[in-house]
């Protein structure tokens, strides 16, 4: 676990057992219902693209934690953690990934685009870098409404490569923008590994290079990313501009459904495995004694409670009316 | 109009409507490369600048994908922004930004979400800025579902047209054809908002059914008016909205004439004029006593020599001719 | 055919194509996203970065505009490159390079330069990939002056018009519909380089014409077979090439058919079938009996769940009920 | 004056009377032949767009030195100086200016797209950025070829905030690739000026995110430049990857025929005047003696000539017939 030396300032306030156990439910949470996902992926009831972040969970979690119901949220392909760790009802995310109308996008999305009003989240990208250009627009308007809110946006290093970020970055920096980047680096884009993929494999040195502040965080250690999270969340609040973080992960499942891997040998997957932050966290609570045998179980009980619960929802959930193809292709406005 | 008029130019009607807009809505700026300090490359925005500041008069870098998603952003968060992206031709770099996103976020987030933005761009070719500032591609944004798009031709819509866009909770693109720019008349003092939805007749006729838009209106007035002189009555309609289309506006004149051309200055094949020529074809077939005509650009890239570039685009005597070959003349 | 044959798959007669192309000419090479280690996003490379190794099969980073304009700088070094766009969703992002510079580089420099560069992508939805991964966008590259555009619907094609495609001096875009790569079938054991510039009759018949392409062929000979069913004897065209559209096969058919259905998965409005249907009307109007029809996909951005997906691209049942209502059945 | 310390290596060699007078000469060359142009602009013999690049003539010249005939040249539509310096023939310079069909691109291409196979000279692009992939293109090619090529591309610092400058900068250091870029930072994008563009203002920084060895250099001192270049040159030749350098520069006049220039004031103007590089060079031939009264009116003398002849072969020029419009849209091919 990091060394009590990274928990500094109000950060301190976060280490009790309360929160330390809500911090592993959820990511205990998406990494169950992303379990469940995969299973019902095989059994044909969700289709499209599934894309798991399992390995991944403590990047979603650990940020979350920092933002206000004020603040807006942007992710890709690769979201469900995110949308989960936002506060999206488990419920209607399944209904999503079924395709029904109860779906938190009204089942037009699928996997790769959960939207949800309610709780600022902007969806749900699936062009690598795309929703950048989305961030920055966010944040320009907060900043020109004079609201202080922050505009949390979530990638992976692929994005990196793409012109989008270049001249996201740029406007961010330029306009001294309220954006939280957050670059999640699992160190491959599907096959391609990032030493093949940039010149320059630190991606905080890339944002350093627009002189924005950005930092490199363990991304399978929660604590230490809500630590730099709130740092980071707090500065850009506070008008001093974007943050980055590239948050060091791994993805421990394939790409997607479709993906043989062969591009990375089962050794690696394992190693990394091995630093699994559900399990470190859940260690590490063991150790201090926060979390004993009983709770665990009480915990994972009332996951598995939500999840049925979720899919039953799911189950029951209605598919939208053909009918009902073309609305809201364009705003229905009184004749 | 018996309203007082005042002369001013398609340029200044423009920036009429921009000012306008600002004024009227907090939430309104507008934003692209050099509409501020430059006071935007085709000169629209001259003076805004100094009038409203950088925060709503915005330059920004050169990053058409960038700007443009901001103004998407923006609009999401509650701004109405006016996106200039410089012109057509620089418009490919945004692409993405305007098919994967703006057309797309409030139809797959189930209504959650919509985008009430404006961007503006110049259009078409006559200046002989050669192959790659010289394209004419309002029919591929016509393709696009989820976005509105529409092409002032004339003083009033350069200067009306812009607010209700605004007030359109969706986006919606408006192409001025750099031609248009410089062009004078007359303008009630008062004149405002105009709906966009329908299509307009600019020049009433009963023997063919002379369908236009943008910086074509007037080369096919033109051609009318020669018409005209051989005892031909020309129908003008100038489309104003290309998406949606009015298609009402041009059956009904079409079943009144039976013959109808489409002069549009996009590369012929795969033309916004196929588009109207097949909508022809489905709803007044029965009606035609000719196969409608199509007057496009020449399917090449744009050449810099005035000859060349005259020859590669549409002109009044080969409207004209088109215009007589559906009458068998 | 006599000929022996093989049992395959769309997926590895592209791929078979582009091994035969690699060790045919050393110039020739693959580069995109995931191409290599990967083995294509459609998995269609598979074995071919063991085979030929990473500089001729080059794996690129997220930089569609970056790797597609550095393919056409070396076609014009001397190259013969592969660029494979994943799919054309992503396609929009390297537009630019494609309409500026590909299609304008021979005609701008008065032919003193060319790009022989082929691009290949994905294309279509039926893989409920929702709004941002569903395009068909055809249409759109059909309509540029400078390039080519061909769409192999068969084992044949698939398999044929790469190397064709790399023969020619000019640039190449080609389609590959996403619900083809597994279709499986016989292809002679010797099947190599097919000519791409001529459309083929994929059925005869003798009362109404069906012109389609890509992955929407199968759909429509499907559509033809229940017509046939019903005693309508249905000609089936299979384009190939989008950009030149072969005219004379189209307009045999029709001037035989007298009557005419388009089958496109692009949106309606400003559709490839909008611009097949404007030259029917343009070149065989007074052969037709009844008003040209068209099939396309719903002009909405592409929905996840099955049902809406279904609802929202062309099916047979409506490409059978367009066919009929030609002959007023 | 550079200070004679920069003066190092095999670049002493060209330090002989001979070479420098060729350095003032071929400035002067594109200097009157722009003040050509612009007067031709007024009296409308040439239309369209027309930049000129008056008082960046170094730049151009003093890398074209280091250059050999089967190295690639691609530049912006700011180009004239390029194609002069390169070797492009004044005349059909001149009479692509016409439009005629005897220009270096048959006249199709006009200011913007000077193009011309005789000295690789790739164009002349109007898109801001749009040359840059090509490039990567063109060295990726001589990479792949085994050929010891050099690519070296042109472009304003305005170029930096594109996306595809970002991209090709990556593609050129991942795959080590023999490109020169040459950012001509003259402090504007039209009217946009750089602080105003770009959150780090030194564009060899960025350079340098991508671990492409980079420097500055003063624009307006042809030796400094042609020093750099040849260094950047040896190395790109030899095989050590792209190199990047960052010229210093100022455009002495408006950005094209259209511009009322209120973006900038004239006393900003008139400080850069005095660093002509031009002038610059002119008075060091002076103080060190190698260029006396005669000399120089002998230089401006050829060049007077040198224009005239190319005005004349453009006024002589024919038109391209309208029938050949669509020709070489596609290459003709053997029926
Ligand atoms: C512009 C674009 N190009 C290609 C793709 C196909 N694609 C989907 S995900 C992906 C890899 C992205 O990798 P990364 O950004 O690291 O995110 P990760 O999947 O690792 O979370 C690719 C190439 C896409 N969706 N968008
Ligand atoms: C993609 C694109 N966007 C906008 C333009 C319009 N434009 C032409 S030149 C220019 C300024 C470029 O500035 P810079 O790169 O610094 O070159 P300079 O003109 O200063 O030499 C702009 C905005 C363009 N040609 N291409
Ligand atoms: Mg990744
Ligand atoms: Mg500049």
């Amino acid at each position: 676990m990091s060394d009590a030396g990274t928990y500094v300032g109000d950060t301190k306030l976060h280490l009790n057992r309360d929160h330390a156990l809500h911090l592993l439910r959820e990511m205990l949470r998406i990494r169950r219902f992303e379990e469940r996902c995969a299973e019902l992926y095989t059994e044909e009831k969700i289709r499209g693209f599934l894309h798991l972040c399992i390995g991944e969970e403590a990047i979603a979690v650990g940020t979350m934690q920092c933002l206000t119901p004020d603040d807006a949220v942007l992710a890709t392909y690769r979201e469900h953690g995110h949308a989960l760790a936002r506060g999206l009802p488990m419920t209607t995310l399944m209904a999503e990934m079924y395709g029904k109308r109860e779906g938190c996008s009204r089942g037009r999305g699928g996997s790769m685009h959960l939207f949800d009003a309610a709780t600022r989240f902007y969806g749900g990208n699936a062009i690598v870098g795309g929703l950048l250009p989305l961030a920055i627009g966010l944040a320009l308007a907060d900043k020109m409404q004079g609201r202080a809110r922050v505009t949390a946006c979530f990638f992976g290093e692929g994005a990196a490569a793409e012109g989008e970020f270049h001249e996201s970055l740029n406007l961010a920096a330029l306009w001294q923008l309220p954006v939280l980047f957050v670059c999640e680096n699992n160190l491959y884009a599907m096959g391609t590994a990032l030493e093949r993929s940039e010149s320059e494999t630190h991606i905080f040195h890339k944002a350093q290079s627009y002189r924005i502040e950005s930092e490199a965080v363990d991304g399978m250690d929660v604590l230490a990313i809500e630590v730099a999270a709130r740092r980071a969340v707090a500065a850009v609040r506070a008008g001093e501009g974007p943050r980055f973080l590239e948050c060091l992960t791994y993805r421990f499942r394939a790409h997607s459904m479709f993906d043989a891997q062969l591009y990375r040998d089962k050794a690696e997957v394992e190693v990394w495995k091995q630093k699994c932050p559900v399990l470190r966290l859940g260690h590490w609570l063991e150790e201090t004694g926060m979390l004993d045998r009983a709770e665990r179980a009480r915990i994972e009980a009332e996951i598995e409670g939500e999840l049925e619960a979720a899919e039953a929802f799911a189950e029951g959930g209605t598919w939208e009316p053909v009918e009902d193809l073309a609305r809201d292709v364009y705003t229905e406005q009184p004749a | 109009m018996s309203a007082p008029t005042i002369e001013t130019s398609y340029r200044e009607a423009v920036r009429e409507a921009i000012r306008d807009a600002i004024k009227r809505d907090p939430r309104v700026f507008l934003m692209g490369e050099d509409v501020g300090r430059y006071g935007g490359c085709y000169a629209v925005s001259k003076g805004l600048y100094d009038e409203f500041g950088p925060e709503r008069i915005r330059d920004t870098p050169l990053s058409e994908s960038g700007f443009t998603g901001a103004g998407i952003g923006a609009a999401m968060g509650g701004m109405r922004p006016i996106v200039e992206i410089m012109t057509v031709n620089f418009s490919l770099l945004a692409l993405d930004q305007i098919v994967n996103n703006a057309a797309t976020i409030r139809h797959m987030s189930g209504g959650q979400f919509s985008v009430p933005l404006v961007i503006r761009m110049a259009t078409g070719a006559g200046r002989q800025l050669a192959a790659q500032h010289s394209h004419s591609l309002e029919g591929w944004y016509a393709h696009i579902p989820g976005i509105k798009v529409v092409a002032p031709a004339t003083l009033e819509d350069a200067r009306g047209m812009l607010w209700t866009a605004l007030e359109d909770p969706d986006p919606v693109v408006i192409f001025e054809h750099v031609m248009l720019y410089n062009r004078t008349g007359p303008l009630a003092a008062d004149a405002g908002p105009v709906a966009i939805a329908a299509a307009a007749v600019r020049r009433a006729g009963t023997d063919v059914t002379m369908i236009t838009y943008g910086g074509s209106l007037y080369k096919t007035l033109e051609a009318a008016e020669r018409l005209g002189d051989d005892g031909v009555a020309a129908e003008v309609i100038d489309l104003r909205s290309l998406r949606p289309l009015d298609d009402a506006t041009v059956m009904t004149s079409v079943a009144k004439t039976h013959r109808a051309v489409i002069v549009d200055e996009g590369w012929r094949s795969g033309s916004l004029a196929a588009e109207l020529s097949a909508r022809i074809m489905e709803q007044a077939f029965w009606a035609l006593d000719a196969p409608v005509g199509r007057v496009c650009s020449a399917e090449v890239p744009i050449p810099y020599p005035k000859h060349l570039e005259d020859a590669a685009l549409p002109q009044v005597p080969v409207i004209v001719a088109a215009a007589r070959a559906t009458l068998g003349l």
